[in-house]
């Protein structure tokens, strides 16, 4: 290691503690570090930004020969210069323009990601289930891949049930139809509770981890310290 | 009137957009993608307004004497070195990628560290805030997962290897896809109310 | 793919007109009742006591992007905010917001200033905060926040990941209540285990229709009660058509 | 038409309305005059109950009332009232106020004679009270039926047995008048005179009398209990402090200790006594597939996680890189998150420390595509057109009259690599690249395959894609247990050891933490109530 890698994994090494003393109680010098981890990331988040997005898309395209492209490219331009305007509470207003502009654009992004990405791949692949002649040469045991199909397709009808909102009552009397959507939604809750628990092990093994990595570093560090004094 | 205007720009530009994802024609398929160019520039235009919006918050209370100054004294500390390093010898310079490598992640590792305990303890203390079915559902298969993501030592308890990828493979897939099919419900609504002019968060009120 | 694309523009288009329907229809005549969720019923007091004991409600707003489906929550989080801070302005100490996108948090202060005019009081841009621009410097910034202003109540409706269990739990520490609901699925799951008042994907959709933000909210949920069973209609017929190799 | 305006949303409706059109909330018979109403009438302990109960919505004392309940952790699921209003809150106060100075008449109700509401009233409180006041009023029942037996005192809920005692104390006086006799003035020595000043003097003595007899114990507490809470509530103060040392303190500190000192031993005393999964067969496919690269493959990356999942996605990742380095692949690297470039610079920097790769020759760096799942769909569709310049600043690809740079020779569009890895931590970006990818992939035309690298996290979110048939992903390692899995299938050494066996006794650990934790957690707290409530019930 060079001296610019020990002075940096000595400053990780007081970071990581930084952060870890959380655990025994919140303390300024926690706080310090978590404000430095916010101004750094967003440092970068910035620079990626800039380099990536800024130069080539807003400014790069109005010095190319092509006259088209350049009238083009001055619209974002625009946009993003008026948008700036936000920064400042009294001219905000002015920044108002590009906003709907945004606004608009995202709520078709986020319908037509929607359908086209989760909607209509998730029907297909709980329809998909039981296209069982199509690929029995991939399994023998059909029966079983029956038997989990038509659990799935339970379990996501019972899930899909639970959040209806509207109650269907007769002069506060639930009808029978309802009685079932509730008991549907029961058991739609149970497969909720099961898949939670599934993520919530997955993220506590990657937290975990990233913890072992932590302490894994701490060890490192310690060990390479005392191996350069000691020899 | 203004506000009109705001929500008609909203509305059309959103209408044209939507078209645009379902009915392949060309001109359709080429505004939209132009259209999306621009709002992929103006949302990189944002985060850069949200770095100085970050910045101009924390001046103010570094400048204004007052308890927490310091840690805003720190942020505008990380800001503009991180700024000024990787904004002057690029991202992917060795010297950016020290502060990335000996700051940035040691201090978001750790807390994704930290997250480990704080997940144990609400795990702990879930049973007594909701003792009901849900949380029993919840917690069993919760442990019985991560017992069967480690080794365990070597031991191995018939049938609960298996157990856990039939879990993975039918019954959390199956509570995945009703949470996921509900939830796209739940985002054509919020944004048909953004088309419709019902809900304008960008200051059409 | 075609077909499927018109299939797709058919119920978004079908969507469209349930609500305007369902709107029309709610002018006329009482809609149906709306199930209990418990969450919002809690929020509703939440808010009563923040105001009450003169402490902050702080809505965070998450970091979906918004040119993706995560932006949808965000919207969401807007109308909601818009609500309370149209209905808490009076009290000494308005709401505040925190987000974790750029587009995010000007959208948040100009709901807020929109709630301001309406109450013809003076806005605070201080009130719509970015914390953080990547999902752990947003957590980390967040979290401190809880820890520096005086929150009563937090309300997490927003694209949260795991990194949200350490907001949850700085509000905890503090003692402050928690509703929170995301779209994402590992949020989800840690926000069940750790938000005292946690919400399960759609429902955190119904959070406008809950609190009072509008008829076309409460239009949409019937909207999508209807579609609901339309979509499980449709799954269950395609099985079986696939299971005899119709389809 | 006659119109009524909504409580919540300040909007007309018509008269008849039950709930509001605009925003569904649920109106009151007293809706309008509820504010009238609330404030002349002398609520007196009547409105306690709203108090204590909470279920009159127009009160906003049941709110925080209530909410004090919920505030204590051992609350149980209470039904909640459908119907208060977002717009209570702005007036909260001034209605809460009301609240305040009945519960002042209330004291005064109890003392004046006349209070018609009296007599049910014992009974309903009982009913409406929450538990935390219950057993308070358990003991103070306890106390008063002894207290019964000594005169002059009241036991509660017998205030209407108060009021007829002070309703009769009149008469006793007049029955003690008789046996005076008059010693002064022209009707000296005659008995049965009305004598005004003697009179007057002993009509006013009942007065203050009653009033000492009127308020019981059991009432005095619960007059000082509600002033306390309502003077508690008065002052807009911070939410209440954090004790220095709490008991979820020392819980989390204990659970932060035994994990850390879990994950220690192993890694100090290096023992390897983990065994490493044995076959995987999401990650034997992943070898399978890039055993049959041809040379020189190109291979797209795709670096999406936080920089917090280095650690894991990393350590899963590097047995991967060594088997696909080895058979000599170059790499495009690209990302759909700002911090992406940089974690991918990191990882293949740090992947082969002795040689580092060559950027542009053996790899090249394409940054962040901007804008979510539509900056990656325009990505599928066009690389060249979305992103044409490396992180650097070069261009990346070759074109005609230009040659781009060896790593993407030959590039012209997504279905030229040879192989897709995507390194991912967030099910919606995850679902985001299959969704994207897939219809490419799955098409039989197509030769390139997708391969996940994926955080434990995501597993039942990926692994239905890797199953289904025609498969948009070919190939999966899952989380650490997939690394380790890879490791044991090529026998690489990438993967330390020492790592697997902190996370087999971190699993292990933080498993039984939940188990034996919370059911010490449940379990304990529920056996000291029982024996508390055993201990009132022997009272």
């Amino acid at each position: 290691m060079n001296l610019a890698d020990w002075i940096g994994a000595f400053l990780g090494f007081v970071l990581t503690l930084l952060v870890f003393s959380y655990l025994i109680g919140d303390n300024p010098l926690f706080r310090i570090t978590l404000h430095m981890f916010i101004g750094v990331s967003a440092g970068f988040a910035a620079v990626v930004v800039i380099y990536n997005i800024i130069l080539p898309r807003l400014f790069v395209p109005i010095f190319i020969n092509n006259r088209s492209e350049q009238i083009l490219s001055l619209f974002p331009l625009i946009l993003a210069g008026l948008l700036f305007s936000k920064i400042s509470p009294r001219f905000a207003f002015i920044g108002n323009l590009p906003m709907s502009y945004l606004v608009g654009v995202s709520a078709a992004a986020a319908i037509g990601g929607a359908v086209t990405g989760t909607l209509i791949p998730q029907v297909l692949a709980s329809m998909n289930l039981f296209a069982v002649q199509s690929n029995q040469a991939f399994d023998a045991n059909v029966g079983l891949r029956l038997v989990n199909g038509i659990i799935i397709l339970i379990g996501t009808v019972a899930t899909l049930a639970y959040f209806q909102f509207g109650i269907f009552s007769q002069a506060n009397e639930k009808t029978q139809f309802q009685t079932w959507i509730d008991g549907l939604g029961q058991i739609g809750q149970v497969f909720i509770a099961l898949t939670f628990g599934f993520l919530f092990a997955g993220i506590l093994s990657a937290a975990l981890t990233a913890l072992i990595g932590r302490v894994l570093f701490l060890v490192d560090f310690i060990r390479d310290l005392l191996g350069l004094f000691l020899g | 009137m203004r506000n009109l205007v705001y929500t008609a720009i909203a509305i059309g530009v959103g209408i044209v957009v939507l078209l645009g994802y379902f009915l392949q024609f060309d001109l359709l398929v080429n505004l939209r993608i132009v259209l999306l160019e621009w709002a992929t520039i103006l949302v990189a235009t944002a985060l850069l307004i949200g770095v100085v919006n970050l910045f101009i918050v924390h001046w103010r209370k570094s400048t204004t004497d007052q308890p927490n100054r310091v840690n805003s004294i720190a942020l505008l500390a990380g800001l503009t070195i991180t700024l000024g390093v990787a904004g002057w010898f690029g991202p992917t310079d060795p010297y950016s990628l020290w502060i990335f490598n000996y700051i940035l992640i040691p201090i978001e590792a750790s807390l994704m560290g930290i997250l480990s305990v704080v997940l144990i303890y609400a795990g702990v203390r879930l049973l007594r805030r909701k003792p009901n079915l849900l949380s029993i559902v919840f917690i069993t298969t919760a442990v019985v997962i991560l017992l069967m993501t480690g080794p365990l030592f070597g031991i191995d308890i018939p049938g609960l290897a298996e157990l856990r990828i039939w879990i993975g493979k039918v019954p959390a897939v199956a509570g995945a896809r009703g949470i996921l099919l509900g939830v796209s419900l739940g985002i054509i609504a919020a944004g048909l109310r953004i088309l419709i002019g019902a809900d304008r968060p960008y200051g059409g009120n | 793919m075609d077909s499927l694309n018109i299939l797709g523009l058919i119920f978004v288009l079908v969507f469209f007109g349930l609500m305007i329907a369902a709107s029309v229809v709610l002018r006329q005549r009482e809609g149906r009742k709306l199930r209990e969720i418990p969450a919002f019923g809690r929020l509703r007091r939440a808010i009563g006591l923040a105001v009450e004991a003169g402490s902050r409600l702080h809505i965070s707003l998450g970091r979906g992007q918004l040119l993706s489906p995560q932006s949808a929550i965000g919207y969401v989080g807007l109308s909601i905010l818009d609500r309370i801070a149209r209905s808490t302005s009076i009290s000494d100490r308005p709401p505040v917001a925190t987000a974790g996108e750029g587009s995010l948090g000007i959208l948040s202060q100009d709901t807020q200033q929109d709630a301001a005019k309406y109450l013809g009081v003076e806005s605070d841009p201080m009130r719509g905060r970015i914390t953080g621009l990547t999902p752990y410097s947003y957590a980390a910034g967040t979290l401190s926040f809880i820890q520096e202003e005086d929150i009563g109540a937090n309300l997490l409706i927003g694209s949260f990941g795991n990194e949200v269990a350490l907001i949850t739990d700085a509000a905890e520490r503090r003692d402050g209540m928690t509703l929170g609901g995301t779209d994402n699925l590992t949020g989800q799951a840690v926000l069940f285990a750790t938000a005292q008042e946690p919400l399960i994907g759609e429902e955190t959709y119904a959070g406008g229709a809950y609190l009072g933000a509008g008829p076309m909210h409460i239009a949409s949920l019937y909207a999508q009660d209807i579609l609901r069973w339309v979509l499980i209609g449709l799954i269950v017929m395609g099985a079986i058509l696939k299971l005899f190799s119709v389809l | 038409m006659e119109k009524i305006y909504c409580p919540s949303c300040g909007k007309p409706n018509p008269i008849d309305n039950k709930f509001c059109d605009f925003c569904l909330t649920q109106f009151h018979p007293q809706e309008g005059d509820s504010a009238d109403s609330e404030a002349p009438s002398v609520p007196g302990i009547g409105d306690n109950q709203n108090g204590l109960g909470g279920h009159e919505s127009d009160s906003n004392v049941p709110d925080w009332l209530s909410e004090l309940q919920q505030s204590n952790e051992m609350e149980d699921e209470k039904p909640l009232d459908s119907d208060p209003e977002l717009g209570q809150p702005a007036n909260a106060i001034s209605d809460w106020m009301t609240g305040v100075s009945g519960d002042g008449e209330a004291t005064v109700g109890e003392v004046s004679p006349a209070a018609p509401f009296l007599p049910d009233q014992g009974i309903d409180e009982s009913q409406d009270i929450p538990h935390w006041l219950n057993d308070a009023l358990i003991e103070e029942e306890a106390q008063d039926s002894v207290e019964d037996e000594r005169p002059g005192e009241v036991p509660l809920g017998g205030e209407g047995r108060d009021v007829s005692q002070g309703d009769s104390s009149p008469p006793k006086i007049s029955e003690e008048t008789p046996g005076d006799r008059e010693n002064a003035g022209p009707l000296a020595g005659l008995r049965g005179v009305l004598s005004a000043e003697a009179g007057a003097a002993r009509v006013r003595k009942p007065r203050t009398y009653s009033a000492k007899l009127k308020v019981s114990t059991s009432q005095r507490a619960h007059i000082d209990l509600l002033n306390s809470l309502l003077e508690d509530e008065g002052q807009p103060q911070p939410l209440p402090q954090r004790r220095s040392i709490s008991q979820q303190h020392v819980l989390r500190l204990g659970i932060a200790l035994v994990l850390l000192l879990a994950i220690l031993w192993p890694i100090v005393i290096a023992s390897q006594e983990m065994p490493f999964p044995d076959y995987d067969e999401g990650s034997a496919e992943v070898n399978r597939l890039i055993s049959q690269l041809p040379e020189n493959a190109r291979v797209l990356v795709g670096f999406d996680f936080e920089p917090g999942l280095a650690a894991e996605l990393d350590t899963a990742a590097a047995p991967v890189f060594d088997h696909l380095l080895s058979e000599g692949a170059l790499l495009t690297l690209i990302s759909t998150s700002p911090s992406g470039p940089l974690l991918a610079e990191r990882f293949i920097r740090s992947i082969k420390p002795d040689q580092e790769l060559i950027s542009g020759l053996e790899y090249v760096n394409l940054g962040y595509i901007p804008g979510g799942a539509v900056g990656l769909l325009s990505f599928i569709e066009n690389p060249q057109g979305t992103i044409p310049f490396t992180i650097d600043g070069l261009s990346a690809w070759e074109t005609e009259g230009r040659n781009g740079l060896p790593a993407t020779t030959g590039i012209s569009q997504i279905t030229d690599y040879s192989m897709v890895i995507l390194l991912v931590d967030d099910p919606d970006t995850a679902r985001t690249w299959i969704e994207q990818l897939g219809p490419t992939i799955t098409n039989p035309q197509v030769l390139t395959s997708f391969v996940l690298i994926t955080s434990a996290q995501l597993e039942p979110v990926v692994r239905p894609y890797y199953e289904s048939s025609p498969q948009p992903v070919n190939g999966l390692v899952v989380g650490l247990r997939g690394g380790a899995a890879y490791a044991r299938i090529i026998g690489s050494d990438e993967f330390p050891g020492k790592f697997w066996d902190a996370f087999g006794m971190g699993t292990f650990v933080a498993a039984l933490l939940i188990l034996v934790g919370g059911l010490g957690y449940y379990v304990i707290p529920e056996l000291s109530r029982t024996a508390r409530g055993q201990e009132k019930v022997k009272r």
